[in-house]
């Protein structure tokens, strides 16, 4: 046992909140909060896994992560925004416009 | 040279079309019968400067090659050849028919139609004269799609379903077919020392025999011509097609489309894979001789008049089938002729049905009858091409069949005289034809409908005297063919 | 003389090629003028051509004219070449000078029809492509006259075309003559496979060296050329087609279904002969279908009340004759009974063609009566035309074939006491159809009134064809009486010499028994008929289902529906919307199944993607786990 | 205790706890300048981020109420058993791997600049096209769509979209700048 695997740990324990949240909430904002989770997971990960070989290239994953959530968060809360808008509510199984 | 003028025509004349169509529309129309008049005088023009080489039945009369992929072994191959002549005379003339076919019927994105209909000729008589094999497969698809798009857009009420089945049938075939061409060329690579290329000449030199490769590679061409033929268990797409289809679309998908199936198998098939074709022969000849009888079956049945024709069209193709894997010359003579004489015929009969459409607005046979009193010229020039379906003679379809059914009888007497008794068949259901639709109490209640215009009497008028020379004097396609036939049935 | 070859059927052609073309142009003098003249200088050129065949015979027999190669493929060469003969000459001479005298006629008979045109242009084709038919030098050029005949009857059959029954049986003719063509068609590949040409000359030259008398292949080709020429002579199993015929055009009955196309098949026997003599089995099928179809149909004629179906069975019946006598190899008399037929057939049928539209268009013939005095010319006419069917002795044309066919069939190589005896009770119902004919229409009542005279028009070639009737048939005497062979002289440059079984008993008795036979057949007409109605069938239940029996033409017509075309459209019905397209769709409906049974998860819940994505991943690493 | 919070701000700020947390382990691992990063933008603009956007929403106490009637346990049970036997599956996968002690280095910012300018310049770049993707994407779907707008939702339309526009790139411009820095 040793730190790089704790960590890891940490990581897939994060990961499996953030996923819970994802299930479980019908709210998107919540829902959103929860991917935020699953990412920091998962650039979390990265950079135990550079950590671990002793290289920069898990930081710099974490770093393009860190921009791909910054995008993604952006772009997702202005959806959200129309989607309020537009349908007065936050919940996803309403949103369903695909529906059979 | 002259081949690629007469295919740019065709492809430049279609743009131009689609651009002069947004300003007006009779121009367009226009364009598009100048554009195809062209490319319809252009060979003649050629035969005329050439007539004693043409009559010879010399071999690759015209050979014009550039490098166009040099890397892939990719070239610009186009070859002409007595069958290829034949060919493309029938393609330029029905093209112009076709045009004219389309004259008044075609209301709605006028441009867009012409553009179609002139890109689909271009890459029918781009396959009859590619001989790179990648050309070929590009001209292949050339005409697929512009077709697609015919049925699609300006076809009849079941239009869409027609046009995906068309799409679907031909596609599969078409990348049944790519598949084949790619094994072949790097088996040809791998044999010639790393020379890849997709040359027909040089892919001719490509030593298969009898093998399960040989077998495989061969079915891969075959399947994709035969759907096109269409050989019986895949000729469902054709009577949709046939049915829904424009009027100029009927003409060239039975007067042209079919043939580059054919064609295919005498071009390809059989000089690629002599071992191979050979060794299914029979079973391909048992396929047409079903498809004949099946065909006029079904032929018989349909009420339908467009459908009525598609069928016979399987009907008539099941001979091709059959003369072409009876390895006599005799036969593959007839088949050309029957590939000539079926594009004139039932292309007469197609266009008969969009006339009558136009006229009586349903292609429902039990709706119509006695129209001879209201229409005697157009009942006359019905009563020719039935009867060239029916194989009479003096009418161009009886000297293919003859041959054909002469060359099989050699072969196999026991399917040559199964495929006669198709003949009595054919009886049935074209005079089927003129019984419904002529003969009888005259039934609109309406103001009874226009006989043939002027219009009309040049497209019929054609077709007639173009079905009488072949049945007449049938010599001068023999001649120019000869050279191939010669090969092939050396085979 | 070889260059007028070709104006024979030139002629014709020509007039069909203006008549169809400018047909609707034109004004009915016009049209008559080209549709008639032509045929007329056909014949014209015929006689000329004939003369000078007597005159002067030619090299080997016949003239020759090759108009241009048809087609050239390979070891199979053929040409648009004509050759006459002295058969050939005969049948040429019967199609243009009977046809010309039938053109004429319908000048008049057809003046009020609306498509004028229409009809002589189809007369002009059909003239055409007979002629085509007997003058071909090779056998691919003579399916085409032989299918060309069989195209213009059916529009001249159909010329009517807005009643459906003509359609029905335009078609019905169509087809039944087709089986017999694509079994010919396939007797001619046999035969180019075994002797390599289609030439007739090349193919009678080399046959004897080629086939063994008697052997498979021969016996196999004949019997397939034999049908194709059942076909078209309406022989049995194939007859039904031509008593429905008769919906065309009285001219059209008598030129095509009487006198010419008919005989086709008779030709065809003929200048094949040496074919059919190398087989001897077909030989003799040959005569029993004669020997048949002429029993049977001369039955069915003696019920009929049509007055045209009662000459169509007679048809029948007369080409029966013929195809006894090929089939006991007097070929000279079949060709001659050819001969004579066509005079007193075409009299008949133009004749009664003259009847009907005088009287309003009435068939029936127990609804004429008395028309001896109303029309007298006709009556005459027809007498002749009748005592020629019935072959009276001495004073008509048909006694003198028939006659020599009766004793052929006894006394020829190939005749049998059997066949003999078949055609005598042929000629006894031959008489006694005739002179019920004769006494129903012509004695008796008049039912209907006579509505107007024919022309003159119609009525001179009545008067010709009555003389030709009455005697064409002294050219050729039977042995014993006066030694005048004309006619057998000239046909025995082409056709064999019959050969007589040794120890003939005497021709004497067998003239005697004929003209017995014919007399009493009359005399029985006569006792049946004179004076009353033949009310009397309808009397005994046995009789008058004998009488249906026979009115339906011994129910082939129904045999025949059920046989064949109640399966037929049955099959195609079950299979209009083809059973392969039902595969592709049931392959595309399965698809769309399946389509939709995956988009039932494409429902758009986002957390019902995850819970996939986590169950595949966790599938995944179970996996992994667990491998 | 994210995700089972019924009003968003209270997760918000227990986001931000785990954010910071999260940087603590960062910065164990001997990765400072993510350490930083990670409170910068996650803790600092993605966080505000989200309270702007909850703050325009105006959720509040309703939503809450919302939360607690929708996170019932027949909704929450078979996901979360779900990924507990993931979590399982997971951390059997990270022990069953060989255990070699890990030396801990603490890797400088200066060195994950030059391997970030270095080798990973295309990524850098294209990690710049995904956020002014972002930026235009964020705009485009926040502008009004009067006229785009489906048929059966005009009716949701208000004034506040205007304001929400304005705001929204603000916002993103901040965030962008932050990156970059």
């Amino acid at each position: 046992m040793n730190s790089a695997q704790m960590v890891l740990m940490v990581a897939a324990v994060l990961f499996a909140l953030g996923l819970v949240g994802v299930l479980t909430r019908k709210n998107v904002i919540f829902m959103l909060i929860s991917v935020e989770i699953m990412l920091n997971a998962a650039g979390m990960a990265f950079v135990a896994a550079g950590a671990k070989w002793q290289q920069p290239d898990g930081q710099i994953m974490f770093l393009f992560i860190l921009a791909m959530a910054a995008a993604e968060v952006s772009v997702g809360l202005a959806l959200v925004l129309q989607i309020y808008h537009q349908h007065k509510t936050m919940d996803v199984d309403r949103l369903r416009e695909l529906r059979d | 040279m002259i081949l690629v003028w007469m295919i740019s025509i065709l492809l430049i004349g279609g743009v131009a079309c689609w651009l002069v169509a947004q300003r007006n529309q009779l121009a367009c129309k226009w364009t598009a019968l100048v554009a195809v008049i062209a490319a319809f005088l252009l060979p003649i023009i050629w035969y005329i400067q050439h007539t004693p080489a043409v009559g010879a039945g010399n071999n690759w009369l015209i050979d014009y090659q550039v490098k166009w992929i040099p890397a892939y072994g990719i070239g610009f191959h186009l070859a002409m050849d007595g069958l290829g002549f034949i060919m493309i005379l029938l393609t330029s003339l029905l093209g112009v028919l076709a045009v004219l076919c389309s004259w008044n019927e075609i209301r709605e994105k006028t441009g867009f139609f012409f553009f179609n209909l002139l890109w689909t000729l271009a890459g029918i008589g781009g396959v009859f004269v590619a001989m790179d094999l990648f050309l070929f497969y590009f001209f292949w698809e050339v005409m697929l799609v512009p077709m697609y798009f015919l049925i699609a857009i300006w076809g009849d009420f079941n239009r869409r379903y027609a046009a995906y089945k068309f799409f679907i049938f031909t596609q599969t075939g078409g990348l049944l077919m790519l598949l084949s061409i790619l094994a072949l060329y790097f088996i040809h690579g791998q044999q010639h020392s790393g020379n890849y290329t997709f040359d027909y000449f040089a892919l001719l030199n490509t030593t298969l025999g009898n093998g399960a490769t040989a077998r495989w590679i061969m079915l891969g061409f075959l399947i994709a011509f035969v759907i096109k033929l269409p050989m019986v268990p895949l000729h469902s797409w054709l009577p949709d097609a046939h049915s829904e289809a424009p009027t100029a679309g009927s003409l060239i998908l039975a007067g042209l489309l079919l043939k580059t199936g054919a064609y295919g198998i005498i071009r390809f098939v059989l000089p690629l894979f002599p071992d191979a074709s050979a060794s299914i022969a029979w079973w391909a000849m048992l396929l047409g001789v079903v498809g004949i009888v099946y065909g006029a079956l079904l032929a018989y049945a349909q009420t339908d008049l467009k459908r009525l024709i598609a069928y016979t069209s399987v009907s008539h193709m099941g001979f091709v089938l059959l003369g072409v894997f009876a390895f006599r010359q005799m036969a593959l003579q007839g088949v050309v002729m029957q590939l000539l004489t079926h594009g004139v015929s039932t292309g007469a009969l197609f266009v008969l049905a969009g006339m009558l459409k136009e006229r009586l607005h349903t292609r429902d046979i039990n709706q119509m009858g006695g129209l001879w009193t209201a229409m005697p010229r157009m009942g006359a020039l019905a009563m020719v091409f039935v009867m060239a379906s029916l194989g009479l003679p003096m009418l161009g379809n009886f000297v293919a069949e003859f041959l054909i059914l002469l060359g099989a009888f050699e072969v196999s007497p026991v399917l040559a005289v199964i495929a006669s008794a198709g003949l009595v068949l054919s009886a049935l259901y074209s005079l089927r034809i003129m019984q419904k639709v002529f003969y009888g109490q005259i039934q609109t209640i309406t103001a009874p409908p226009a006989d043939v215009s002027p219009r009309e009497w040049i497209i019929m008028a054609s077709l007639t005297i173009a079905i009488v020379f072949l049945g007449l004097y049938p010599q001068p396609v023999f001649d120019i063919v000869s050279g191939v036939v010669q090969q092939v049935a050396r085979l | 003389m070889n260059q007028l070859l070709a104006y024979i059927p030139a002629f014709p052609l020509l007039g069909f090629i203006l008549l169809s073309l400018f047909g609707r142009k034109l004004t009915n003098p016009v049209i008559a003028i080209i549709g008639a003249g032509t045929v007329c200088l056909a014949a014209i050129t015929t006689i000329v051509l004939g003369v000078s065949f007597l005159q002067t015979p030619p090299q080997g027999g016949a003239w020759q004219q090759l108009l241009w190669s048809w087609f050239r493929v390979g070891t199979l060469s053929v040409d648009l070449s004509l050759r006459i003969d002295a058969l050939t000459l005969i049948f040429i001479f019967i199609i243009t000078f009977v046809g010309a005298l039938i053109h004429i006629y319908s000048t008049f008979f057809m003046r009020h029809d609306a498509d004028y045109a229409r009809f002589f242009a189809s007369m002009n084709l059909f003239v055409c492509s007979m002629l085509l038919l007997v003058m071909a030098d090779n056998l691919v050029l003579l399916y085409l006259g032989w299918e060309g005949v069989g195209l213009c009857s059916y529009l001249l059959i159909g010329f009517w075309y807005d009643v459906p029954s003509n359609c029905r049986a335009a078609n019905k003719a169509f087809l039944i003559t087709r089986i017999g063509d694509t079994a010919l068609l396939i007797g001619l590949f046999l035969l180019f496979k075994e002797l390599g040409s289609l030439n007739m000359g090349t193919i009678l030259q080399q046959a004897p060296k080629h086939f063994v008398s008697g052997g498979a292949s021969i016996t196999l080709i004949t019997i397939l050329l034999m049908v194709g020429g059942m076909g078209k002579s309406a022989q049995l199993p194939l007859q039904t087609w031509l008593p429905d015929a008769m919906a065309g055009p009285s001219p059209v009955s008598a030129l095509i279904h009487a006198a010419t196309m008919v005989t086709a098949g008779v030709y065809l026997i003929a200048r094949m002969n040496g074919l059919f003599q190398l087989s001897p089995v077909t030989m003799a099928i040959v005569a029993i279908v004669g020997a048949i179809t002429l029993f049977v149909a001369g039955c069915s004629a003696l019920a009929q009340t049509d007055i045209k179906r009662i000459l169509a069975y007679s048809t029948i019946s007369q080409i029966g004759y013929m195809f006894l006598a090929l089939g006991v190899g007097a070929w000279s008399a079949a060709i001659f009974h050819f001969f004579t037929h066509a005079f007193f057939k075409a009299l008949l049928f133009l004749a009664a063609g003259v009847i009907i539209e005088a009287l309003h268009h009435e068939h029936n013939i127990f609804m004429m009566g008395g028309l001896r005095k109303r029309m007298p010319e006709v009556f005459l006419t027809f007498l002749a035309g009748a005592a020629a069917l019935s072959a009276l002795p001495l004073v008509s044309a048909g006694f003198y074939s028939k006659d020599a066919i009766l004793w052929y069939s006894w006394s020829a190589a190939g005749g049998n006491p059997v066949l003999w005896l078949m055609a005598l009770a042929g000629a006894f119902i031959t008489a006694l159809y005739s002179t019920r004919l004769m006494l129903v229409v012509f004695w008796g009542d008049m039912r209907s009134p006579v509505h107007e005279q024919p022309d003159k028009g119609m009525i001179i070639p009545l008067i010709v064809l009555a003389f030709f009737s009455v005697t064409a048939g002294f050219i050729e005497w039977p042995h014993n009486l006066f030694h005048l062979t004309l006619f057998s002289d000239q046909v025995q440059q082409v056709l064999p010499q019959t050969v007589m079984k040794e120890n003939e008993p005497s021709e004497w008795l067998f003239q005697g028994i004929a003209a017995l036979v014919t007399l009493s057949g009359v005399y029985l007409g006569y006792v049946l008929y004179y004076g009353k109605s033949g009310v009397r069938w309808q009397q005994s239940p046995g009789l008058s289902a004998t009488r249906d029996f026979l009115f339906s033409g011994w129910k082939f017509d129904q045999l025949y529906n059920y046989v064949f075309v109640k399966p037929y459209l049955f099959l195609t019905r079950i299979n209009k919307g083809d059973v392969i397209d039902k595969l592709y769709n049931a392959i595309a409906q399965g698809s769309m199944r399946l389509n939709s049974w995956f988009s039932v998860s494409q429902n758009g819940s986002l957390r019902m993607y995850i819970v996939g994505v986590l169950a595949g991943i966790l599938f995944i690493i179970t996996l992994q786990l667990l491998l | 205790m994210v995700i089972t919070r019924f009003h968003p701000v209270h997760a918000l700020l227990y986001l931000a706890v785990s954010f910071f947390s999260s940087s603590m382990v960062f910065l164990s691992l001997g990765a400072p300048f993510v350490a930083a990063l990670e409170i910068i933008v996650y803790a600092g603009a993605i966080i505000v981020l989200f309270i702007f956007v909850v703050m325009m929403l105006n959720l509040g106490r309703e939503t809450a109420q919302q939360e607690k009637e929708w996170l019932k346990p027949k909704v929450w049970v078979i996901p979360a058993a779900l990924v507990l036997l993931l979590l399982i599956e997971m951390i059997i996968l990270l022990f069953s791997e060989d255990k070699q002690v890990m030396q801990i280095a603490v890797v400088e910012p200066r060195k994950l600049a030059l391997s970030l300018y270095g080798e990973y310049i295309i990524a850098v770049e294209l990690t710049g096209f995904l956020l002014m993707a972002g930026i235009v994407g964020a705009a485009h779907i926040g502008k009004h769509k009067k006229t785009e707008l489906h048929r059966f939702l005009q009716n949701g339309h208000t004034d506040k979209e205007k304001t929400t526009y304005t705001r929204k790139t603000e916002t993103v411009t901040t965030e962008q700048t932050a990156i970059h820095e």
